[in-house]
């Protein structure tokens, strides 16, 4: 028994640090891909990595008060656990995390549990940005939940299953087999909603910077930021890894490295999209993104629904 | 089109009525027309909100520009400068007020009534030259400045410098050089030639 | 055919009546309209029990249980009708002292001046 | 024993020998006309009980003939009854006539009481048809005479027009009578009965009976020939008012039932008839009463819809389960229960001196302050509903089983939307006059200062001033002659209520909700504090619950016992925070609960309906109570009510079709019927009172201007009842209803738009309880939704979201409750930054929300998770995105909850807030450790949750270990808990180890774009929260339900404004209108034109 | 970089007036936070200039008394590096991950902006802008500063989280450049907020401020930027000098 449990301790602890650092590499390099794309030098891949440092050695910190303290953590765990009930790598021991607690409706309600935390933290800043910043998150939040929920629905529906490791097995033998070919539609209103759960532009409101400055985030500094940046690339890679596995097969391979391989580049081109989205859009405003995000993408997404129904 | 637009229309000698017919009214005087679209007039204090709503009403001088004081510290006095314009005409009329610079004449009829924005100048002014207008609204809250206890410092007596060399910690050795010199000699010695 | 003419005859008085009741404004004329209604009434009544040659119903010496039952006109109509005028005039007695408080009241004898109760 | 003769003569005696009699002194005349009355009573009273035994009838015939030659007086034993209640409430109205009466008018009053009495009399028991129209003019005269007295001027008017009305009857009835003897040539009834199949089937001996029924009719004053007996309850005092509705009007009913017999023999055209009369009698009043703005007047409809009533049950023979067989008992007991409920709220108003009727701000609370009163007043108001347990509800039930039985489809409906029109005014006269003084009766929303302003008067919601402070109301001292009036008719009403619920042959359970209301209303008399109160309440609910369910196996039955008695148990320890006294709370609150069991045990359609009954009366009781609720209270009951009626037009299709429906009980679809339209029927009914998207507009503000306590019991516990009542009926939702669609396909889409569109106006609501009580809506939906899905996983997900929104909705409320006692406002802008103050509240709602919004690790999440794989297993894909959507917004509104209260700038003036008191955050924290142990062992709840469903369906998950396994996905509680707690304490412990100094700085000590905050008011963000949602959705948001209901409302008030017009207060209109009333029984008589 | 510094000695000859290149004034050596009756001294007003209470609370006096609870009132401390290796890695990471906050107080704060083109490109640096004083390490004081703004730029410095560093932005920030007589300007901007580097010039162009920006990371790797701490060792020192020119002083001591 503890022998079991001390295994898993460790595969937990190299599946995290395999997808933190990947995610963190992730990050800066895309920023200088970004970067280079602008004509710029732009910053070194290692830069999330400096930030992190540097915002965990700050020597002081202030605290609003107890929920404002564990906002981060939440927000945290809410990345961590939503990555460990994800089986990252299908087939693997290592990388199967803790995805026998529950299935996709867990993992879609447990995206909440940071939100939550995050939310009340921020809130307890008493700083107002900070709670119109959360309103606008969670108002669009709710909104890319609608089509997301279709998709996954249809997906649910398609394999007659909700657990993740079974719609990745489904997947599998050649790219026909993903689901964003066999079922393109559900793929479509999935990504769209993909979208904004990255809070990238054209849905990056909630942080709108220059007019409530960073949004719920206002009042974190030092650790508290650095939990927060942390938070980022887990929950990013968590998110991304999600949705490999419900469109694009998931990462298989006998071979670990391999399937490593597989799931840095579906998910590198992932975050590319994001990326490529992101910079060739402006931004929407709450009311905007909610509209729609609650038309096309909704369509898109019941029209899925409703072929599987028929 | 635009030329019409640019170009006053109104002539000297339709200047010299309007003022004919405050000086007859209200005994202005002092008719200057420093350009062929505004003139200046003055006027006592005790007229001036007359002339000021006879102009707006009957002349068409509708919108007050700016209201602004000059310290004229060596004749005891401020002048008050109430730019007014017409916009049919294109033109500019600054009615002139002198009022005493010391004691309880330092104050005028407050003209918010006729151009609400006026209460804005009016804080201002009391602010930067402690010229009252009583009745005007929010007259005595801060401005521009904050917590201003001294002298109002537009006033010629208040001395900025050395209000500042008192209270701003001037750093040793600061030298002055004129600017134009400076640069000819020392930035820019090789293109000084060109200018 | 007595019968038939009483009969007819309390139906024309009892239209009558209506009539008087259902058009006239003034008060004591409803009233009175009122009083033709229920004469007609007691005509109507007096009518149903009258037999064709028939005595009157009274019980005398000259005329026995039998010859009463054969010969007299039914005895039951007229006891009822005296009842009903009793009644009739006792309410008309009420109505017109309405009446009067009604006037007393509002200043008004006509009816559509005494109507403040409504929907 | 005495003969009837007796009776008439001595009353006739007794008016003569009045002025005599008086000389002794007007006291003594008084109680020896008392004494009279009562030897009367003693008469009627012996005769009743020996007739019921000896079951024959008393005859007595007058001057020495024998009938037909005599007029012959007969008493029977429903007679002899009428004759007591009748007498009973002659002698209570005597009390108050003379202390009422002024000087001039004294001895005159009692003379003409004393002549309406024989005339009553005399029209009850005399057997001669012409006899009937002497006791008809005597009982008129006097009542004339008695009207005269009267100190309200227009009197007169009112009289001269009854004058008219009643000499065109007696003309019919003159001509009529004629006819008839002409044809049979008999006044004896008996005699004419016997003749009528031969004698008076002729046209002529028709054309006779036509006059002569319309000629009773209009003396029973049927709508639309009826305005002046409308004109004249206006204008009467109210003790006449009370003797003519009363006394007057029971007699003339009874000359109906000695015709009704010649009727049906004559000719088959009558009974249609006289059904027609009394279905036009009964419905057009009740719709004409709704814009009265005279109480008198009011009661003057409702009298005439009563007597309307009576008549439809005189001709419909009942087959309900009270009362059957016994012949008359229905309208009997119908009628009887109308006088003495009428005859109270005549007294009442003239108690009062309150005559205003309707609805609005500036009416009068009379009734506040003064208990007893209300109490009267309330015991007639609901006997008059025909609300158990008073007389009148059994024989409506009989009624209206007969009426399904008899296939009488539209007349069931005319007596159901009559009885709801009644509902509405009555109810609506009850509240205005019980509504708390500063309560303008226009709240039926959150309310919100214009100018956002502070202001604590303002939102102080009802739970902190109580019922027992208002005394706003001016109490004028009750004349100790209406006291006795009064109270002689409440005690003659629940004697009969006690003898017809006896009677009745409902079960214990039913009896012990009365006993409990009763028990606890003793305490409050013996002015017991509140808080000694709910002790006794809690133990005595902890045995009662105990020994209910010990033992026994785990069913629906005992499941939802658990949940009524445990929920409601837990909650009444928040009542420990409440110093001093609040009548009726504690035993309305046990009443509740107890007939909350009682539906779970109930074992016969009647039962379930009393029940239910119970439960909306007490429950209503309590949300009256609010400070602001009456406008709320007007909708709770009208929809409430609604829904009753429904289920009971349900019932009775249902039995009408089945005997058998219905027993049994207690088990999963009991109320199975194969009635498609009784299915939809029991459908629409339940969900009225889930509040389902439509039919929910009472339910926002009935949760949220009760008392906070009682909002917290309503929401948590009483909701539940529909939920129980969908599991009872189950059976009947499965069938294809048309086009193959079957009603619980329906029902699940109206429990997922419900649940959408509650969360959705929970979104904008500022004030807390509206909040709340939105998000119960939504959460109900998705019971239904569940409930829907007639599957095992989807009734074991519906009775897992009923046990867990128990637990998270009593812990919100009660919070909410703690926190408005402690702050004084229910706007959640006004609050903010309570955190600090109110810890353990935030503790508990915050896992309360946690627990709504499904979030795991909590309990919450293993409802959204049964549920979601309970809509994809069935294939209801869309249904499922939707109901996520929906659980989307629940956590939108739910996190602006604890923001709005918890979390920002806390106000200045709220510095010294204390924690809520222990009372209210002891619930809180029993339920708060019952979801954390659910949370990590789910298996406790689910488990028994699948033994209730089980003898439904069989089971459709397993289990391995602490895993809960679907067809479609798995999920482990505990594991998710484990995981949980390692992903947050690692982060912690991280943070710990890695944070420089914190400074633990205050709440103003935000970067404000290099500005200082100006006032925590500016600074907290949390009015309008979602202002951008509202702009993403436009129109869509709209109040179209509101809209929608006010267009009812308002074509309810034209039509009734357009029917009321008709009674123009003209005597000769009204004339008009009896000559048409005549000409139309023609017509319906011949069959049309 | 190279470029940016030749850039710097372009335009800013050392020697020139006011052109004091990157200069790092300690307070204390201009005029001593102790004692003193020079021109630069405290001036205590009628002795009621007292910002800590016997409990060494913050007494927030020229609060009202309604808005002192809402504010803390703990006064800054100085807190001690750690030690040689691990905190010249943490002043590696800080001086390779400089915030700047997005607060323009001058005129100077236009020369910011190029800094973010592709052309300057500042994220090389390793520097970006934040929105909020609580995420930023660098306060870029941009010229000339108001008494008005001299009072949120002391509320900004104070609410961001230590270490952190001030760049002074052009001659106004060295002795008031051409307002150096004005009466609401400003002279010596370390008289009020510990400045860590100077970059003269009127205007400096945005290649001095990269330069100064170099020079401030190399001065981070020196563990010389402990502008907190000596900002808490003198704190009555420059509260006194900020109470001395900002009369309406609606703010708490110290504002965290």
């Amino acid at each position: 028994m503890t022998q079991m449990i001390l295994t898993k301790a460790l595969y937990t602890v190299i599946s995290l640090a395999v997808i933190t650092n990947y995610a963190l590499i992730l990050i800066g390099t895309m920023a200088r891909i970004r970067a280079k794309v602008q004509g710029r030098v732009g910053q070194p891949f290692y830069q999330p990595y400096i930030d992190i440092v540097k915002s965990n050695a700050k020597r002081t910190s202030i605290s609003h008060g107890v929920m404002f303290f564990l906002g981060p953590v939440f927000r945290l765990a809410g990345g961590l656990g939503t990555y460990l009930f994800i089986p990252a790598i299908f087939g693997s021991v290592i990388f199967s995390n803790f995805s026998f607690s529950g299935d996709l409706l867990l993992m879609m309600y447990f995206i909440f549990f940071g939100q939550l935390g995050m939310a009340l933290g921020a809130g307890e800043s008493g700083h107002p940005h900070s709670a119109i910043g959360v309103a606008r998150g969670l108002a669009q939040m709710t909104a890319f939940e609608l089509p997301f929920v279709l998709s996954v629905v249809a997906l649910a529906a398609q394999y007659g299953t909700l657990s993740i490791t079974e719609i990745v097995a489904a997947q599998q033998g050649g790219f026909t087999h993903w689901a964003a070919f066999t079922n393109p539609l559900a793929m479509i209103a999935g990504m769209i909603a993909f979208l904004g759960m990255s809070g990238a532009n054209p849905f990056s409101v909630v942080v709108a910077p220059q007019e409530i400055p960073i949004g719920p985030p206002t009042e974190m500094q030092s650790s508290f930021l650095g939990m927060l940046q942390t938070n980022r690339a887990i929950f990013n890679g968590a998110k991304m890894v999600l949705f490999m596995n419900l469109f694009w097969g998931g990462a298989a391979h006998e071979n670990l490295l391999v399937a490593i391989l597989i799931m840095v580049v579906k998910t590198f081109l992932i975050y590319l999209y994001v990326t490529i989205v992101g910079a060739s859009f402006p931004r929407f405003k709450t009311e905007q993104s909610i509209r729609f995000f609650l038309g096309v993408p909704t369509v898109i997404g019941i029209a899925a629904v409703v072929l599987q129904m028929v | 089109m635009s030329d019409q637009h640019t170009q006053t229309q109104i002539s000297s000698a339709e200047v010299h009525e309007v003022f004919a017919d405050l000086h007859t009214r209200y005994g202005v005087r002092g008719l200057e027309e420093k350009r062929a679209d505004q003139a200046f007039v003055r006027t006592d204090r005790d007229e001036a909100v007359a002339v000021l709503t006879h102009l707006r009403d009957r002349h068409g001088y509708t919108h007050l520009a700016f209201l602004t004081a000059v310290d004229q510290i060596e004749e005891g006095r401020f002048e008050l400068l109430y730019m007014l314009h017409n916009y049919e005409l294109r033109h500019d009329l600054g009615v002139i007020v002198e009022i005493p610079r010391e004691g309880d004449g330092c104050s005028m009829d407050t003209i918010h009534r006729m151009w609400p924005a006026a209460a804005t100048y009016q804080r201002e002014l009391r602010e930067m030259f402690g010229i009252d207008f009583p009745g005007s609204p929010r007259l005595h809250e801060d401005f521009a400045l904050e917590g201003w206890h001294d002298l109002p410092p537009m006033r010629k007596e208040f001395d900025t410098r050395e209000y500042s060399e008192r209270t701003y910690y001037a750093r040793p050795g600061r030298t002055k050089t004129d600017t134009r010199q400076h640069m000819k000699d020392t930035i820019y010695p090789s293109e000084a030639e060109t200018w | 055919m007595m019968t038939q003419i009483l009969t007819v005859l309390a139906f024309l008085l009892m239209a009558l009546g209506v009539w008087g009741l259902m058009s006239r404004r003034h008060l004591i004329r409803i009233i009175i309209g009122f009083s033709l209604l229920d004469t007609g009434v007691h005509l109507l009544l007096v009518a149903f029990g009258y037999r064709s040659g028939g005595t009157a119903p009274i019980l005398s010496d000259g005329i026995g249980v039998s010859g009463l039952v054969s010969g007299a006109v039914d005895p039951i109509p007229s006891a009822l009708v005296l009842t009903a005028i009793v009644i009739g005039l006792a309410v008309t007695a009420l109505m017109l002292s309405f009446a009067v408080r009604m006037y007393a009241r509002t200043r008004s004898i006509y009816i559509d001046k005494n109507k403040e109760l409504k929907w | 024993m005495v003969s009837p003769v007796v009776l008439i003569a001595a009353s006739l005696g007794f008016a003569f020998l009045y002025p005599l009699v008086e000389r002794l002194g007007e006291r003594a005349a008084t109680r020896i006309a008392l004494l009279v009355l009562a030897a009367f009573a003693g008469t009627t009273a012996g005769w009743t009980v020996s007739l019921i035994g000896s079951g024959v009838a008393l005859t007595a015939d007058t001057a020495g003939f024998v009938a037909p030659l005599s007029i012959q007086l007969q008493v029977t034993a429903v007679d002899a009854l009428a004759m007591t209640v009748v007498t009973l409430l002659a002698l209570a109205a005597l009390v108050q006539l003379t202390e009422r009466a002024t000087d001039r008018w004294h001895g005159k009053q009692v003379v003409l009481f004393f002549v309406l009495l024989l005339g009553s009399y005399g029209l009850i028991m005399t057997r001669d048809l012409f006899n009937v129209f002497v006791f008809m003019e005597i009982s008129g005269i006097s009542v004339f005479g008695l009207l005269s007295t009267s100190r309200d001027g227009r009197v007169f008017e009112a009289g001269f027009k009854y004058m008219v009305a009643s000499g065109l009857a007696s003309v019919f009835f003159l001509i009529g009578t004629a006819f008839v003897y002409r044809s049979v040539g008999s006044l004896s009834i008996a005699d004419i009965t016997a003749a009528a199949p031969v004698a008076l089937a002729s046209p002529v001996g028709v054309m006779g009976l036509l006059f002569l029924v319309t000629g009773i009719l209009i003396e029973l004053k049927p709508a639309p020939a009826n305005g002046w007996a409308i004109d004249t309850y206006q204008a009467a005092d109210p003790g006449i008012g009370a003797l003519l509705s009363a006394v007057n009007a029971t007699a003339m009913v009874f000359v109906l039932v000695r015709v009704m017999p010649i009727l049906a023999g004559a000719s088959p055209v009558f009974v249609p008839l006289v059904l027609i009369a009394g279905a036009g009698a009964f419905l057009i009043p009740q719709a004409q009463a709704l814009l009265q703005e005279s109480f008198k007047r009011m009661l003057g409809y409702s009298s005439v819809a009563q007597i309307g009533l009576v008549v439809l049950a005189i001709v419909i023979p009942a087959a309900g389960v009270p009362f059957a067989g016994v012949a008359l008992a229905v309208p009997l007991v119908l009628l009887l229960n109308h006088a003495v409920a009428k005859a109270t709220l005549f007294w009442i108003a003239d108690a009062t001196g309150d005559d205003a009727s309707g609805f609005g701000g500036s009416l009068p609370a009379s009734l506040r302050g003064r208990p007893a009163l209300l109490v009267v007043a309330a015991i007639a108001v609901l006997a008059l509903l025909g609300l158990p347990p008073f007389p009148g509800f059994w024989a409506k039930w009989s009624l209206v089983m007969g009426l399904a039985a008899g296939g009488h489809i539209g007349l069931l409906v005319v007596v159901l939307l009559g009885s709801l029109l009644e509902v509405v005014y009555l109810g609506r006269w009850l509240i205005m006059r019980m509504r708390h003084v500063d309560d303008d009766a226009t709240v039926v929303s959150q309310r919100i200062p214009a100018d956002f302003a502070e202001s604590r008067a303002d939102a102080v919601s009802g739970a902190a001033s109580g019922a027992s402070d208002a005394s706003g109301a001016a109490a004028g001292a009750i004349p100790v002659g209406a006291t006795v009036s009064l109270g002689l008719a409440t005690l003659l009403m629940a004697g009969a209520s006690v003898a017809a619920l006896l009677g009745s042959g409902v079960g214990m359970p039913v009896l012990i909700v009365l006993i409990g209301v009763a028990a606890f209303a003793v305490l409050d008399v013996l002015r017991i504090p509140l808080r000694l109160q709910a002790i006794v309440a809690i133990a005595g609910l902890s045995w009662w619950g105990v020994s209910a369910v010990s033992g026994a196996a785990l069913t629906l039955q005992s499941g939802f016992v658990l949940l009524f008695v445990g929920g409601a148990v837990v909650q009444l320890v928040a009542l420990l925070a409440r110093p001093g006294r609040r009548a009726g709370l504690v035993a309305l609150i046990v009443g509740m609960v107890l007939s909350l069991a009682a539906l779970t045990a109930a074992t016969s359609p009647l039962e379930v309906f009393v029940a239910w009954e119970l439960m909306t009366l007490t429950s209503f009781f309590l949300v009256v109570r609010g400070r602001f609720a009456a406008a709320a209270s007007v909708r709770y009951l009208t929809f409430s009510l609604a829904s009753a009626l429904l289920m009971l037009a349900a019932f009775s299709l249902a039995t009408a079709a089945n005997p058998a429906f219905g027993t049994g009980g207690g088990v999963i679809g009991t109320l199975t019927t194969s009635v498609p339209w009784a299915a939809v029927l029991l459908a629409l009914s339940v969900l009225i009172k889930l509040g389902a998207i439509g039919l929910h507009i009472w339910l926002p503000s009935s949760y949220a201007e009760a008392e906070d306590e009682v909002s917290s019991l309503a929401s948590s516990v009483l909701s539940k009842a529909g939920i129980l009542l969908l599991f009872l009926g189950a059976g009947s939702f499965a069938a294809p209803l048309f086009a193959g669609v079957a009603l619980n396909q329906v029902l699940g889409w109206i429990g997922v738009i419900t649940a959408l569109a509650g969360g959705m106006m929970a979104l904008f609501q500022e004030d807390i309880k509206y909040t709340l009580a939105y998000s119960s809506m939504s959460q109900l939906g998705y019971m239904v939704l569940a409930f829907a899905l007639m599957s095992h996983l989807g009734w074991v997900t519906a009775l897992y979201l009923a046990v867990n929104h128990l637990l998270f909705k009593g812990m919100l409320f009660l919070a909410v409750a703690g926190i408005v006692m402690r702050t004084g406002t229910r706007l959640m802008y006004q609050m903010g930054g309570l955190i600090k103050r109110m810890p353990f509240s935030f503790v508990s709602v915050l896992v309360g929300i946690i627990a709504v919004s499904g979030v795991p690790p909590l309990a919450g999440f293993g409802g959204k998770w049964l549920l979601y794989t309970a809509l994809i297993e069935q294939g209801w894909y869309l249904q499922a995105a939707l109901a996520l959507f929906s659980s989307g917004i629940a956590f939108l509104y739910l996190f602006r909850l604890i923001h709005s209260m918890f979390l920002g700038q806390r106000k200045t003036h709220h510095d010294t807030v204390t924690e809520a008191p222990a009372a209210v955050l002891i619930p809180q924290f029993v339920f708060l450790v019952i979801i954390i142990a659910i949370s990590m062992f789910p298996n406790l709840l689910i488990k028994p949750l699948q033994t209730i469903v089980e003898p439904a369906f069989a089971s459709s998950v397993r289990w391995e270990g602490y895993t809960v396994i679907s067809s479609l996905g798995y999920w482990n509680g505990n594991a998710v808990m484990y995981v949980v707690i390692g992903v947050f304490l690692a982060p912690l412990l991280w943070l710990l180890a890695v944070k420089g100094r914190t400074y633990r700085v205050e709440q103003f000590n935000i970067v404000f774009a290099a500005e200082r905050p100006h006032t925590p008011q500016s600074t907290h963000y949390a009015y309008n929260f979602y202002g951008h949602y509202q702009k993403a959705f436009g129109r869509l948001l709209d109040p179209w339900v509101e809209r929608f209901w006010s267009g009812v409302s308002a074509t309810a008030g034209t039509v009734s404004q357009t029917l009321r017009a008709w009674n123009t207060g003209n005597p000769q209109t009204y004339a008009l209108q009896i000559l048409l009333y005549l000409f139309l029984t023609y017509l319906v008589a011949r069959g049309g034109l | 970089m190279a470029t940016a510094d030749t850039q710097t000695r372009r335009y800013q000859e050392p020697g020139a007036p006011g052109n004091a290149a990157v200069v790092n004034p300690d307070p204390r050596t201009v005029t001593g936070p102790a004692g003193g009756t020079g021109q630069g001294d405290v001036q205590t007003v009628d002795g009621q200039l007292r910002i800590l209470t016997e409990e060494l609370k913050l007494a927030n006096a020229d609060l009202r008394s309604e808005d002192r609870g809402n504010f803390c009132d703990h006064p800054p401390e100085v807190i001690k590096p750690f030690r040689a290796f691990w905190e010249n890695f943490l002043n590696w990471a800080r001086s390779e991950s400089l915030w700047i906050l997005g607060f323009g107080t001058g005129c100077g704060a236009i020369e910011l902006r190029p800094l973010m083109t592709s052309r300057f490109d500042m994220y090389q640096y390793g520097i970006q802008g934040r929105p909020t004083p609580r995420q930023s390490s660098v306060f870029v004081i941009g010229g000339y500063a108001s008494v008005k703004t001299m009072k949120r730029i002391v509320r900004s410095y104070e609410q961001m989280q230590g270490p952190k560093f001030v760049l002074g932005l052009g001659s106004c920030t060295i002795n008031g450049g051409m307002y150096w007589d004005s009466y609401n300007t400003v002279n010596r901007l370390d008289h009020y907020i510990p400045v860590d580097v100077y970059i003269a010039g009127c205007m400096p162009r945005p290649e001095a401020l990269l330069a100064g920006f170099v020079k401030l990371k190399e001065m981070i790797k020196r563990g010389e930027c402990e502008g907190a701490n000596r900002y808490a060792e003198n704190f009555e020192w420059y509260k006194a000098n900020q109470k001395r020119i900002i009369k309406n002083w609606d703010m708490p001591d110290y504002n965290w």
